[in-house]
């Protein structure tokens, strides 16, 4: 395919969406491991949570 | 599958545990059939190849939209239904939404500049999706300035609602603005008339970008209730009853939280 | 050092932490600037006329409106206490907290000028014009902005009040940045002229601002 | 830690929004000594602490510190603990007390170990918002004991400790009164330490 004579504009917004998207996941991703390190590092500290263990407790 | 069991923050993060890998699969898929689509594409007459540019820019556009919708609805849930996981899945669509909106932004702006011979005209449609990316930033800004997440939710939800609402009225007022001022001579975007060798391609892209955001979203729901999570516990460690009155190094307070625990 | 840097890095800390200010000042900036088009209209020829102009008013009072926490914070929590008793004398603490406002609420307006030079179909050279007499006159702004917010303290009223006390004392800088960065895209005047007297208001306020804020803050004491 | 100090304040005078709060007064202190200073409400406690801290300036009197260091005026002597707590809540326990650590600076001792005394050990990484009143009282002796200072003024000191919390803070005031410090605080209910009583404001 050619992309004429302002295929430097296509391409720049084709790999401008990559980029955000790619920033999204990879925000996600760090978020997750930040978060559930945290909680790791919370729960070895000794606390637990009382309404998370009754929650999973009734049908 | 009950909306009672999806009330629930621990079984919304063990059936999203499920659910996710599928719909990542399905996003990939679908976004790598809609992106060979659109390679393929024949040009437009009158745009030649920047058409392409529509590929990205109307489902993000689209989408602009939809989450602003997603989160009024969740912000209904908020106010109205009092529902647990609402302001949740308010708080994460708002940073996705705002990418979204800011790549429609962007990829309008450089289908502009070969089309108006600038980066940016205020056209109607671009100048309405930038005061809706100001808003998004706005209400990111709300959540961020509120520590406690659950007053900034019912605040953010109150705004949520009211940018709905408003959100019309500004479209309009900027299209009155937009044609008093000059009248059509700016080319309007996307035209009218869509032949289906583009039509086909512009869909599977668009439901590629919904499904995008629906992956995003989960995880990013999944993301807000782990950090509620921790920050309840963290309230907790901090109200820990600290043995003051003997000038320990701290193991006692060790031997006292797992004889709690 | 140690303690002005220790305040620095704290005040700047607190900016980008949740509930912190440092962002909000670029957003109000840049609302500013997008709602002038709405009340000029879209005619790109007189937006880039403007567009210097609609640029340092949107900077000037981001700047200035985001400042009237700067001390009153401080106040409220007991810090100012210390910080007044401290051996750092109160100028030199006064500087620190001005630095660390510009440097998280100020650099960022800066950054985002190019992008809104782009609305306002400014060119490179115009855009780069402006951005360089922002960099030069935005700590001028700060750096005067904090005498209105040390009166803030003293008065024990912020906001509006502080803005009215402090808008005139802008004055001279924004009439230099403006004439700078005009000069430098349509002339006929050179840059140099007015950007140095820009340059020199800011390295007058620089002394001026921490000296004048201290003694307000100083007399208010109770 | 200096010799043999002594403060002392002569015919102190103090007005406060055109209103004289006390004229007249006269007060000293020397190492290892506690005035508790007392009085009812409004007969100038805090005006008195602040005068000596260096945030007001007396309508009258001098205030005179011997044997300090001479290198330094009474106030950067002074720690001042005063109704509010000095903390702020976006930053962590550890970080508030470093940065006052960092500021103040001085002879210091380990942050670490100051916040295991006060109790907070396990707080140390939380955000100074999640804690209680009492707790960021704790947080604020933390502070006295991290930076080395040989004048503590204390305004209402024990206000939101609990009973433990107020056993411990005696403690910590009889040690630095060992360790030949000063302490003047403003209180209406006991410190938990032996302390010369000065009545301010007694004609009613």
């Amino acid at each position: 395919m050619s992309l004429g004579p302002y295929a430097p504009f296509i391409v720049t917004s084709y790999v401008a969406a990559a980029i955000v998207v790619v920033l999204l996941i990879g925000w996600i991703v760090l978020d997750y491991r930040n978060q559930t390190e945290r909680l790791r590092e919370l729960e070895r500290s000794g606390i637990t949570r009382r309404s998370g263990r009754s929650a999973t407790g009734t049908p | 599958m009950s909306l009672i069991d999806l009330a629930n923050p621990t079984r919304f993060l063990a059936l999203s545990a499920r659910v996710l890998p599928w719909l990542a699969a399905a996003t990939a898929i679908l976004l790598a059939v809609g992106l060979y689509l659109s390679a393929v594409a024949p040009d437009d007459y009158q745009q030649g190849a920047t058409v392409k540019i529509m590929f990205i820019h109307v489902p993000n556009a689209w989408l602009s939209m939809f989450v602003w919708g997603v989160m009024s609805m969740a912000s209904l849930g908020t106010l109205v239904w009092r529902h647990p996981l609402a302001d949740v899945a308010a708080k994460a669509a708002a940073p996705i939404g705002a990418a979204f909106t800011f790549l429609a932004l962007f990829t309008g702006s450089l289908w502009g500049r070969p089309m108006w011979g600038t980066y940016w005209e205020w056209d109607a449609r671009l100048t309405s999706v930038l005061i809706l990316f100001l808003m998004y930033l706005g209400l990111m800004a709300l959540w961020r300035a509120v520590e406690d997440p659950s007053r900034a939710a019912r605040a953010a939800a109150v705004l949520t609602l009211v940018g709905a609402l408003n959100l019309p009225i500004i479209k309009f007022s900027v299209d009155w603005w937009n044609t008093l001022h000059q009248p059509a001579s700016v080319m309007r975007m996307g035209g009218s008339t869509l032949d289906k060798s583009f039509l086909i391609p512009l869909l599977v892209m668009a439901v590629a970008f919904t499904l995008l955001f629906v992956t995003l979203h989960l995880a990013a729901m999944r993301n807000e209730i782990l950090r509620r999570r921790v920050r309840s516990l963290q309230m907790m460690q901090a109200s820990r009853v600290a043995f003051s009155s003997d000038m320990g190094t701290g193991s006692r307070q060790e031997n006292a939280s797992t004889g709690a625990a | 050092m140690t303690a002005l840097s220790a305040l620095i890095r704290r005040d700047i800390r607190i900016a980008l932490r949740v509930g912190g200010g440092a962002l909000i000042g670029v957003l109000f900036f840049l609302t500013v600037v997008v709602l002038m088009p709405f009340a000029v209209g879209p005619d790109l020829a007189l937006l880039s006329r403007l567009g210097p102009a609609i640029l340092w008013l949107g900077a000037l009072l981001a700047s200035l409106l985001t400042l009237d926490r700067l001390f009153m914070a401080d106040h409220e929590d007991g810090s100012l206490d210390l910080i007044t008793m401290s051996r750092t004398p109160l100028e030199l603490a006064c500087a620190a907290k001005a630095l660390a406002h510009w440097l998280a609420a100020g650099l960022p307006l800066i950054v985002a000028t190019p992008v809104l030079g782009l609305l306002l179909n400014l060119d490179m050279v115009a855009t780069g014009a402006v951005a360089l007499t922002l960099l030069a006159g935005t700590p001028a702004l700060t750096f005067t902005g904090m005498i209105g917010a040390a009166l803030a303290v003293t008065l024990h009223r912020g906001g509006l009040l502080m803005a009215v006390l402090v808008l005139p004392l802008s004055i001279p800088v924004l009439i230099f940045g403006v004439a700078a960065s005009q000069a430098a895209i349509v002339g006929p005047m050179t840059f140099g002229a007015p950007f140095s007297i820009l340059c020199a208001l800011s390295l007058v306020s620089l002394v001026i601002g921490p000296f004048a804020a201290a003694a307000s803050l100083k007399h208010g004491l109770d | 830690m200096q010799g043999k100090m002594q403060l002392s304040g002569r015919g102190l005078g103090c007005v406060r929004g055109g209103r004289q709060v006390f004229s007249g007064l006269d007060f000293e202190a020397s190492s290892g000594e506690a005035v508790a200073v007392v009085g009812r409400n409004g007969s100038g406690k805090t005006s008195l602490l602040r005068l000596i801290a260096g945030l007001l300036v007396p309508a009258g009197g001098t205030i005179v510190l011997d044997g300090g260091d001479a290198e330094m005026t009474l106030p950067e002597q002074c720690h001042y603990l005063g109704h509010r707590d000095a903390l702020k809540p976006a930053l962590s326990v550890a970080e508030n007390l470093s940065f006052w650590a960092d500021f103040l600076g001085g002879e210091r001792s380990d942050a670490a170990a100051s916040l295991a005394t006060v109790g907070l050990d396990h707080a140390t990484h939380l955000p100074a918002g999640f804690l209680s009143a009492g707790q960021r009282r704790r947080l604020s002796l933390a502070r006295l004991l991290t930076v080395r200072r040989p004048v503590w003024l204390l305004d209402e000191p024990t206000n939101a400790l609990d009973a433990a919390g107020q056993e411990m803070f005696g403690h910590l005031m009889r040690q630095h009164l060992i360790r030949g410090g000063l302490i003047i605080a403003a209180t209406h209910a006991p410190l938990g330490l032996e302390a010369r009583e000065l009545r301010i404001g007694g004609v009613a």
